[in-house]
């Protein structure tokens, strides 16, 4: 029995992917294939069946969480955009037609064309990851992302949440007079802009003295004194522009009217009367009421009497969306767990995307010729399975 | 065996395969091996060092001294006093004795403002040597400081003062050691008169000391570290192997500071305040209930509890006493004072030495009795408010806001809300002016004072330091936050009784500082002081806070999560 | 079919390398892509681990024999010199999660899948290699970061994990909840992943190999029984365990970023209260058993595969019913995912849920059933050999009698009410994890000892080995079933302060000494392993006579195993056939000029 | 040998099935209680039947199969059996056989145990007598009774710990929560045992039928600490329950202190 003679007993083809570190030496084995499959392809299945085992795991997750939710916010109270979710899925779509292309033209030998095609899915598969960034981006500025130890996200406007936007309030100036009192000048962008801003302030102000100084003393045209009057009241308005720009007198505002908010929750008119004798009597407002005044709320509050799942949308605005700097926790009911399982689920298929992007980067070094064709062939594979996960996230994610 | 008929000829080459495939499978055996050894040889968690070599829990880090020098005045003319014993001269001339203890020269007494005290030396020193010549026993300290005195000028004398090992001694001396507590006597047998006489009960001492068996008959032994040494420490130090896990951390007894207690401000607790902990445990904490130990146990425990911080304050007063350079007590100073049984009314005599340390730190827990706080009877409505019982009309409905009962009520409610706010009280300026307990959230409990003074410092210092501490055994500080008012967790109990001790005499250690009570008779004055039968009010009031629509939300959740499963 | 000895050139390549310089030393024998080799190292480094997690189980009884002792060897001095040599109750826990955690993740499941299934498949089916030896070997490396990971969970601070095997949350998952669970839980959740994803890449490679790499004549019904055991469990593996990767992902996210899949709101941890959820704790508990029921099945069907070829062998006589065996491991494989919440009767799931799950889990007895009356049948009429590896096979089939029928109990629900989290439950699943798998393991390596080494063990000593082993974990797992019956509660660091429990003080102590009775008795496994690996009798190709394919090469076989190109005639057990004079038939061996063509011998039943 | 180690495997069942006789006599000496804790509720005594009409069942099976294995292990010895190896591959018969009847008696055990299931976990109670909520946290067992206005969480709840009262002869409802982890509400007495979970309410019932004081376990592992969470239960006549419960709102409600207070706190701590 000559062993050394590789061609005598043929491989059949079947087991060459995961053989080519053989050359030993010893027999080549002949082997009886249950399916007409090269070994690559046959693990390739395989483990895509694992990957659907993962992502059921995921998606399950999704569905017991959400429909055990007593409550679920609207796609746009979380700034979803259908949109934009579309397109990415048109997108990944197109990927996985491109991939087809390639394919087809790598069996046919033609090289250069599957490169090309290949670029293109490449090239789609970088754009879904760019939409998804700024999706994510989206999310990030307004606060929505799970965030330890306490989450940025509040399920109901209570004394609690409240306390918390306050909280926020104090750190915010405490963080900006640190920084305008730090020698050397201010740290943060917020402190700069503020130290601009006072500066800018300030200029102005000394204009508007003098503007005023020069109104009152006696003049000889009334020419002078209407053009001393116009630009006195163009100053005016610049002022109060550049006051508009102000953030950290919004925050002490707000701050000031969080306290008020607070000693109204104490219900107590007696009390009310003597710590506050300038404010009206609180009458029926109720501490929902003004916190939503300082906050509008992202959609209607559920009640314990009402159906938890019949919510009503509201536009979505608020301070943050005016200052997002601010950072102030939101309110959003379900919100923690819609953030918790958006970013895993998204997360993860994301994840999926990049090692398929890496896999493409990886096979754009190649000449993509027919013998490429079982290597392009079992990326396809993958990247169907990717979009295909898609296909399944996008209605759960941005329809339902 | 058609088939083995080769493997003869191949049995040189395959066994060399398999002793490599072996010594490849060894070699990865010793890698885990290795870690395995490395991990086992690591140096064993953190000793918590004696409290004799740094006191850390308390307010402020101290050193002892070990080997001091110093100069040592001589009498202008050699003592008169003579005979067979040269103490009696030494005495004479220095205001000093020496004994011979293991043929070390240590100083046996010193006499008060004599040379020898003067001079800083102290009880139980070992002279070591005099103006440079080393000394090795009695006799030669004898010599040189009697025979080659130049009389009139001072002489350099260094001692051995290892005050750790003194204190830790003295304790011995008087406490035994936490696992047998009882003293030791010169010829090793265990002596407890001396515990008996400060009024402990050496039999329930001995239950719970030690370690954790039954006896045939049932009885258990070694009670505190089955159920206490775990976050209260062996010793009590109230730093166990699980403390560093807890919020808050567990109590050093040591410092003899309680928190939740019958008496005023910084009294001890009585027997019936530390049963009362011991039984409902504390809500809001790890400190579970032991309701289900049978009496006695719990007795034992209480008795014990009480034993670790005699003895843990005894030690720190020893320890300042040490650090300030005073002379530490001999055993027989420290021991003294007693005893302390009280008599028939409950009285005991207040040790008048300041050296009898012990006595006086038993003293003022056999006084704790005698601080309670009986607070004034609040209103026949005022207690039915308390125990949640809402004004009704005749028939038994919820009286309306408009009626004269309801009136009186939502009155007394705002009266404590006014109080709460108001400047006597000043609660809202801690608890928050929602009673969330945000007011402040810098401050430290009494045993992390240390570390509220690093605040101010630049943050690499501060870590220093906090290190040093922890390496001596301190826990990483905590802020001490203030109760969340609206939770319906209340620490110290929920009796309004309790409550209203809180607020009369504040938590002992803590920054919660007791209320200003107007003097009986003065003249209403909120921005002075409130009232004994207003605290009621206040009392009142922040039982309410649990109950206010306010504070419902997650019961509001729950209610809809119970929905659901329904 | 020609057998050659000269021209093995496998064993002069592998020769060649050993004194080719380090770097092929290490190329040939640490990252070896050699199926053998993965299956040694998996063997070796499972074996260790072992060791460890019987260690730390002699713990776990020490405190429950000595509750709060001052005296528990090594660790009270080592860790415990500052509590007078007590052992806190926090490092109780850590003992017993991880025990449970090595003995399952790095003792079990590798070392049958791992070792045995790397060494066996590809020799049993006629293979020179697994189909992808680089998957293969990353197989084994991706278990490394994972030692690491439960190693330094010991030493970090907080210590290792302790909530569990199961790690269930809230415990698990909030950081304030528990001293371990600190970093410790942390690393453990890391270490569980990497080793699922050493499975995962394990069992697609194992899949692929049985069903594309099979010797010519080797159909599906030809497979040994040990085979289509480890194919299952590929296939189990491959489905359920990425459920597992999936909760396990979540639980890390819970813990270190700040989601919240299975906190709930408005709780506390260690008196504060926590990140705000909306999750629900009881979904990790469906996700955990969604993978870690079939994980029970994982542990136990290849060795009942294994024990069924060692069976057949000694019995020397075809395996009784071999579609039924077959059917019934897809049976159990089946049945198994849909069993996971017999785990959680009493959890607060839905009580109807129950109900179903009660149905499905005392059916799972079925095939169980069905197999040991095989086994039996195999045993009648058969010529036994009482060898150690025999001795071994039969207390498997003894004691899994016995962990099957307890597990009726824990299946029927009212009963679980009472026995749940009791003693009971640690009896059924010791019996079937130590006294079924380790026994079938043991079973198994004094069998394939002799291909792995080329030299044999000691039968008297292997002997001695097992009447100790046998003996000393009936004393161990047996009372405790009493135990349980009274109600005696897990993971308690001292049950005794119970009334209830205060008299069972005695019998946890005569377990105890069982317990260290039979730690020790294993060190004569361990001298008879190490000194026959390097002075035991020289083997042969096949000293126990068997048929299957593995027994054909060379003893230890070369790289690339078959030094001629096997053809598979007939199924593996054709022990006392009469087409042959000998009492065997190897698969390979051609049948006899003139015989009558082979049939297909095993469709009935 | 063969013959010692059929005696070996023949020892697995005899000693198997003496320990439980031996245990389940439990009036006897040495395994005095190592038996089912005695049963103090109306519905413990179903599972306790349940326990032992499949203990029974198995039992059979049990000494059965394994008297089967040591017999063969004896009588087909190599060394001493001298007939020929039976050369088969099976039976049709015995598979059926031996499938349909486990199957049978299996899908009857699953069925007859049903109803046991639903009244312990799903046919809750109308008529309870007292309804408790139980909270279990790290470590200790919390209850709350709803005092005197029947509504929970108002002002006049009653709060306890640690020791359950519960009257004799009536339906007690528990509302099991918890606080922080899992928790497992384990009555070894009454047969009862439900995980508490946190963010949930679960209903459990039962009825006790003896005045007296038992164990009440934690079963689920809730960290450190728990070995510690040791709870009892005390059932007592609906007279003194009902005093018990006066005593102890009064004792909450206390706005005075113990009679041993002396001190005259009226006057400020100076």
């Amino acid at each position: 029995m000559s062993e050394h003679d590789p061609h005598q007993h043929s491989n059949s083809g079947h087991s060459d992917a995961g053989h080519s570190d053989a050359g030993h030496g010893h027999v080549k084995l002949e082997y009886q294939p249950a399916l007409p499959l090269s070994n690559g392809k046959t693990i390739m299945w395989l483990f895509l069946s694992t990957e659907i085992m993962f992502f059921a795991g995921l998606i399950g997750t999704y569905i017991v969480l959400r429909f055990g939710a007593v409550a679920w916010p609207e796609p746009h109270t979380v700034h979803l955009s259908e949109p934009i979710g579309a397109f990415n899925t048109f997108v990944l779509i197109c990927s996985s037609v491109t991939v087809v292309l390639a394919l087809e033209c790598a069996r046919a030998n033609k090289a250069a064309a599957a490169k090309g095609w290949m670029v293109l899915t490449f090239v789609l598969g970088c754009v879904f990851l760019g939409v998804k960034g700024y999706e994510y981006n989206a999310k990030f500025s307004h606060g929505i992302y799970p965030k330890l130890p306490r989450s940025q996200i509040w399920e109901k406007a209570g004394i609690r949440y409240v306390a918390a936007v306050r909280d926020r309030l104090d750190q915010v100036i405490t963080e900006i007079s640190t920084d305008l009192t730090v020698a050397g000048g201010p740290k943060t962008a917020e402190g700069r802009q503020q130290l601009a801003l006072d500066t800018q302030a300030a200029e102005v102000q000394k204009k508007i003295a003098k503007f005023q100084a020069d109104l009152k003393q006696p003049s000889d045209k009334t020419e002078g004194e209407t053009a001393a009057a116009n630009a006195l009241a163009a100053e005016n308005k610049k002022l109060d522009e550049i006051k508009a720009q102000m953030p950290l007198t919004i925050a002490r505002d707000l701050k000031q009217r969080v306290r008020k908010v607070e000693l109204l929750s104490a219900q107590q008119p007696a009390l009310f009367a003597s710590k506050n004798p300038a404010l009206p009597p609180p009458g029926q407002a109720t501490l929902d009421a003004l916190a939503e005044e300082i906050y509008p709320p992202h959609h209607s509050e559920f009640t314990p009497e009402g159906d938890p799942h019949a919510m009503k949308p509201n536009p979505p605005e608020g301070i943050n969306d005016r200052y997002p700097w601010l950072k102030l926790p939101i309110k959003i009911s379900g919100g923690n767990m819609w953030a918790s399982t958006y970013f895993l689920l998204t997360g993860f298929h994301a994840l999926h995307v990049i090692v398929g992007l890496i896999v493409f980067a990886i096979m754009l070094t190649l000449t993509l010729n027919a013998s490429r064709a079982g290597m392009i062939e079992n990326i396809g594979l993958y990247w169907h399975f990717v979009d295909l996960v898609w296909i399944f996230l996008f209605p759960l994610l941005y329809l339902f | 065996m058609r088939l083995s008929g080769m493997d003869g000829k191949n049995l040189n080459r395959t066994m060399t395969t398999h002793i490599f495939n072996s010594r490849v499978a060894l070699t990865l055996a010793g890698l885990v091996l290795a870690l395995g050894i490395l991990g086992c040889a690591a140096p064993p968690p953190k000793f918590r060092p004696n409290l004799v070599q740094a006191k850390t829990a308390g307010a402020e880090k101290v050193t002892l001294a070990s080997t001091p020098e110093v100069d040592l005045p001589t009498p202008d003319k050699a003592p008169v006093a003579g005979g067979k014993d040269p103490n009696a001269a030494l005495e004479q001339a220095y205001g000093m004795k020496l004994s011979d203890d293991a043929g070390k020269a240590v100083i046996e007494s010193v006499v008060a403002d004599k040379p020898a005290a003067s001079a800083g030396l102290m009880w139980g020193d070992v002279i070591t040597s005099i103006n440079g010549s080393s000394i090795s026993d009695r006799p030669a300290a004898v010599k040189a400081l009697l025979e080659q005195a130049t009389w009139g000028k001072p002489m350099k004398v260094k001692v051995d003062r290892q005050q750790g090992q003194q204190i830790a001694n003295l304790l011995l001396a008087v406490f035994g050691t936490p696992d047998h507590p009882e003293r030791v006597s010169a010829d090793g047998s265990p002596d407890p008169t001396l515990l008996k006489s400060f009024g402990f009960d050496i039999d329930k001492l001995q239950v719970s000391a030690g370690r954790v068996y039954s006896e045939q008959s049932g009885r258990q032994h070694g009670l505190y570290r089955l159920h206490c040494a775990h976050c209260h420490g062996i010793s009590g130090d109230g730093a166990g192997p699980t403390a560093a896990f807890l919020n808050p951390y567990p109590r050093d007894y040591r410092q003899g500071k309680f928190k939740f207690k019958s008496t005023l401000g910084a009294e001890k607790p009585t027997h019936a305040d530390l049963m009362r902990i011991l039984t409902d445990g504390v809500p809001g904490t790890a400190m579970p209930s032991f309701r289900i130990l049978p009496e006695n146990e719990r007795e034992a425990l209480v008795e014990y509890v009480e034993y670790l911080s005699v003895r843990g304050e005894t030690e720190i007063k020893l320890i300042d006493r040490a650090a300030r350079g005073e002379t530490i007590p001999t055993p027989a100073e420290l021991a003294g004072g007693g005893p302390l049984v009280p008599d028939a009314e409950g009285n005991v005599t207040e040790p008048q030495d300041e050296n009898n340390i012990v006595a006086g730190v038993v003293y003022t827990w056999r006084m704790a009795d005698k601080k309670i706080v009986a607070p004034v009877a609040p209103s026949e409505e005022m207690t039915k408010w308390l125990a949640g019982e809402m004004p009704k009309n005749a028939d038994g409905s919820p009286a309306s806001a408009d009626s004269p009962a309801e009136k009186r009520r939502l009155a007394s409610l705002a009266r404590g809300q006014a109080m709460f706010y108001g400047t006597a009280a000043n609660c809202f300026s801690c608890h928050g002016d929602s009673q969330l307990g945000d007011g402040q959230t810098t401050d430290y409990d009494f045993w992390f004072q240390w570390r509220k003074s690093l605040d101010t410092k630049p943050a690499a210092d501060r870590d220093k330091v906090i290190a040093e501490f922890e390496a001596l055994g301190a826990l990483p500080p905590r802020n001490i936050k203030p109760r969340d008012l609206r939770a319906g967790v209340y620490r110290g109990g929920r009796r309004p009784l309790d409550i209203y001790r809180r607020i009369f005499s504040g938590i002992n250690g803590t920054p919660m500082p007791a209320i200003s009570v107007l003097p009986a008779g003065a003249a209403p004055d909120p921005k002075k002081g409130v009232t004994t039968q207003e605290i009621w009010d206040l009392v009142h009031f922040v039982k309410s806070l649990p109950y206010q629509p306010l504070s419902q939300p997650p019961e509001q959740l729950e209610a809809l999560r119970e929905h659901q499963i329904q | 079919m020609s057998i050659t000895a000269e021209g093995f050139h496998a064993q002069e390549a592998v020769h060649a390398h050993g004194h080719a310089g380090l770097g092929k030393f290490i190329g040939t024998y640490v990252f070896s892509r050699d199926h053998k080799i993965i299956g040694i190292q998996f063997l070796f480094s499972t074996l260790l681990w072992f060791l460890i997690g019987g260690l730390l189980a002699l713990g776990v009884r020490w405190q429950l024999a000595w509750p709060w002792s001052n005296d528990m060897p090594l660790v009270s001095k080592m860790f415990f010199a500052h509590t007078g040599g007590q052992i806190s109750p926090e490092f109780y826990t850590m003992m017993f999660t991880m025990h449970a955690t090595v003995m399952i993740f790095f003792v079990i499941i590798p070392i049958l899948a791992g070792a045995f299934g790397n060494y066996l498949i590809p020799l049993m089916i006629g293979a020179d290699d697994m189909a992808f030896p680089t998957l293969n070997m990353l197989s084994y490396w991706f278990m490394w970061p994972s030692f690491l990971c439960i190693i330094a969970s010991f030493f970090v601070h907080g210590g290792a994990a302790a909530a569990g095997w199961t790690s269930y949350p809230t415990l698990a998952a909030l950081q304030e909840a528990s001293p371990g669970g600190h970093m410790g839980q942390t690393l453990w959740l890391l270490g569980v992943t990497f080793a699922g994803v050493a499975s995962m890449l394990g069992s697609v490679n194992y899949m692929t190999t049985i069903i594309q790499m099979r010797a010519p004549g080797m159909t599906m019904f030809r497979l040994p029984l040990t085979i289509w055991a480890m194919f299952i469990t590929a296939v189990l593996q491959a489905f359920a365990l990425p459920v597992l990767t999936a909760a396990g992902f979540m639980q890390l996210l819970d813990r270190s970023v700040g989601t919240g899949f299975f906190l709930p709101d408005g709780a506390t941890a260690n008196n504060a209260p926590y990140a705000t959820g909306g999750g629900q704790p009881l979904l990790w508990q469906h996700l955990f058993w969604f993978y870690s029921h079939p994980a029970v099945y994982i542990m136990i069907l290849p060795a009942m595969g294994m024990v069924s070829d060692i069976i057949a062998c000694f019995a020397r006589k075809p395996i009784f019913g071999y579609k039924p065996m077959v059917y019934s491991i897809a049976g159990i494989a089946g049945l198994g995912f849909v069993v996971w919440g017999h785990h959680m009767f009493i959890s607060g799931m839905n009580p109807y849920l129950g109900m179903t799950f009660m149905v499905a889990t005392i059916m799972i007895a079925l095939p169980s059933a069905i197999k040991v009356f095989n086994w039996l049948g195999t045993l009648w009429g058969g010529k036994i050999q009482f060898t150690t590896a025999m001795l071994f096979a039969v207390s498997f089939v003894s004691m899994f009698i016995i962990g099957g029928l307890s597990g009726i109990f824990m299946a029927a629900t009212p009963i679980d009410i009472f026995i749940h989290d009791t003693y009971f439950i640690v009896a059924h699943f010791h019996y079937v994890l130590f006294a079924g798998t380790a026994m079938g393991v043991f079973g198994s390596i004094y069998f394939w000892f002799p291909k792995m080494f080329g030299r044999t063990m000691n039968e008297f000593w292997g002997k001695v080995h097992f009447l100790l082993t046998f003996m000393f974990l009936n004393g161990v797992f047996f009372p405790m079933h009493i135990l349980g019956v009274v109600g005696f509660p897990r993971r308690l660091a001292d049950p005794y302060q119970y009334e209830t429990f205060h008299h069972l003080l005695g019998m946890n102590r005569f377990i105890t000494y069982c317990a260290i009775g039979m730690v020790c008795s294993q060190s004569i496994f361990a001298i008879n392993f190490i000194y026959s690996i390097f002075f035991g009798p020289v083997a042969g190709r096949n000293p126990w006579h068997a048929n299957s394919l593995e027994w054909c090469c060379p003893s230890p076989p070369g790289h690339g195993n078959f030094d001629f190109q096997p053809i598979v005639y007939r199924g593996p057990y054709e022990y006392g056939s009469p087409e042959v004079q000998t009492d065997y038939y190897p698969q390979h061996q051609p049948p006899p000029e003139g015989a009558a063509p082979a049939t297909e011998r095993y469709m009935d039943g | 040998m063969g013959k010692f180690w059929s005696f070996v495997f023949f020892l697995v069942p005899v000693l198997g099935v003496g320990l439980f006789v031996v245990a389940m006599n439990f009036h006897s000496l040495p395994l005095l209680n190592h038996w089912f804790p005695e049963d103090v509720s109306a519905s413990g005594h179903v599972i306790d039947q349940l326990f032992m009409t499949i203990l029974v069942l198995t039992g059979v099976v049990f000494v059965a199969t394994e008297v089967c294995l040591a017999f063969f292990l004896w009588r087909y010895d190599a060394k001493a059996n001298r007939d020929p190896v039976r050369y088969m591959h099976g039976s049709h018969t015995l598979e059926v056989v031996w499938t349909v009847l486990p199957a049978a008696t299996l899908f009857f055990i699953a069925i007859y145990q049903m109803n046991a299931w639903a009244d312990a976990k799903i046919r809750q109670p109308k008529d309870a007598g007292v309804i408790v909520e139980v909270r279990g946290r790290q470590f200790e067992w919390r209850f709350r009774y709803p005092g005197p206005d029947g509504k929970f969480n108002t002002p006049d709840d009653i709060h306890w710990d640690t020791d359950l009262h519960v009257p004799v002869d009536e339906e007690v409802l528990v509302h099991l929560k918890s606080e922080d982890v899992l928790h497992s509400f384990f009555l070894p007495n009454m047969r009862v045992k439900q995980d508490a979970v946190p963010g949930m309410m679960i209903p459990v019932w039962f009825r006790p039928t003896k005045i007296g004081s038992w164990d009440l376990v934690c079963a689920e592992l809730c960290g450190w600490g728990h070995y510690k969470m040791r709870g009892r239960i005390t059932v007592q006549s609906r007279a003194d329950f009902d005093a018990w419960l006066v005593e102890i709102a009064n004792k909450q409600h206390a706005t005075q202190a113990d009679a041993t207070a002396t001190a005259d706190a009226a006057k400020p701590a100076k």
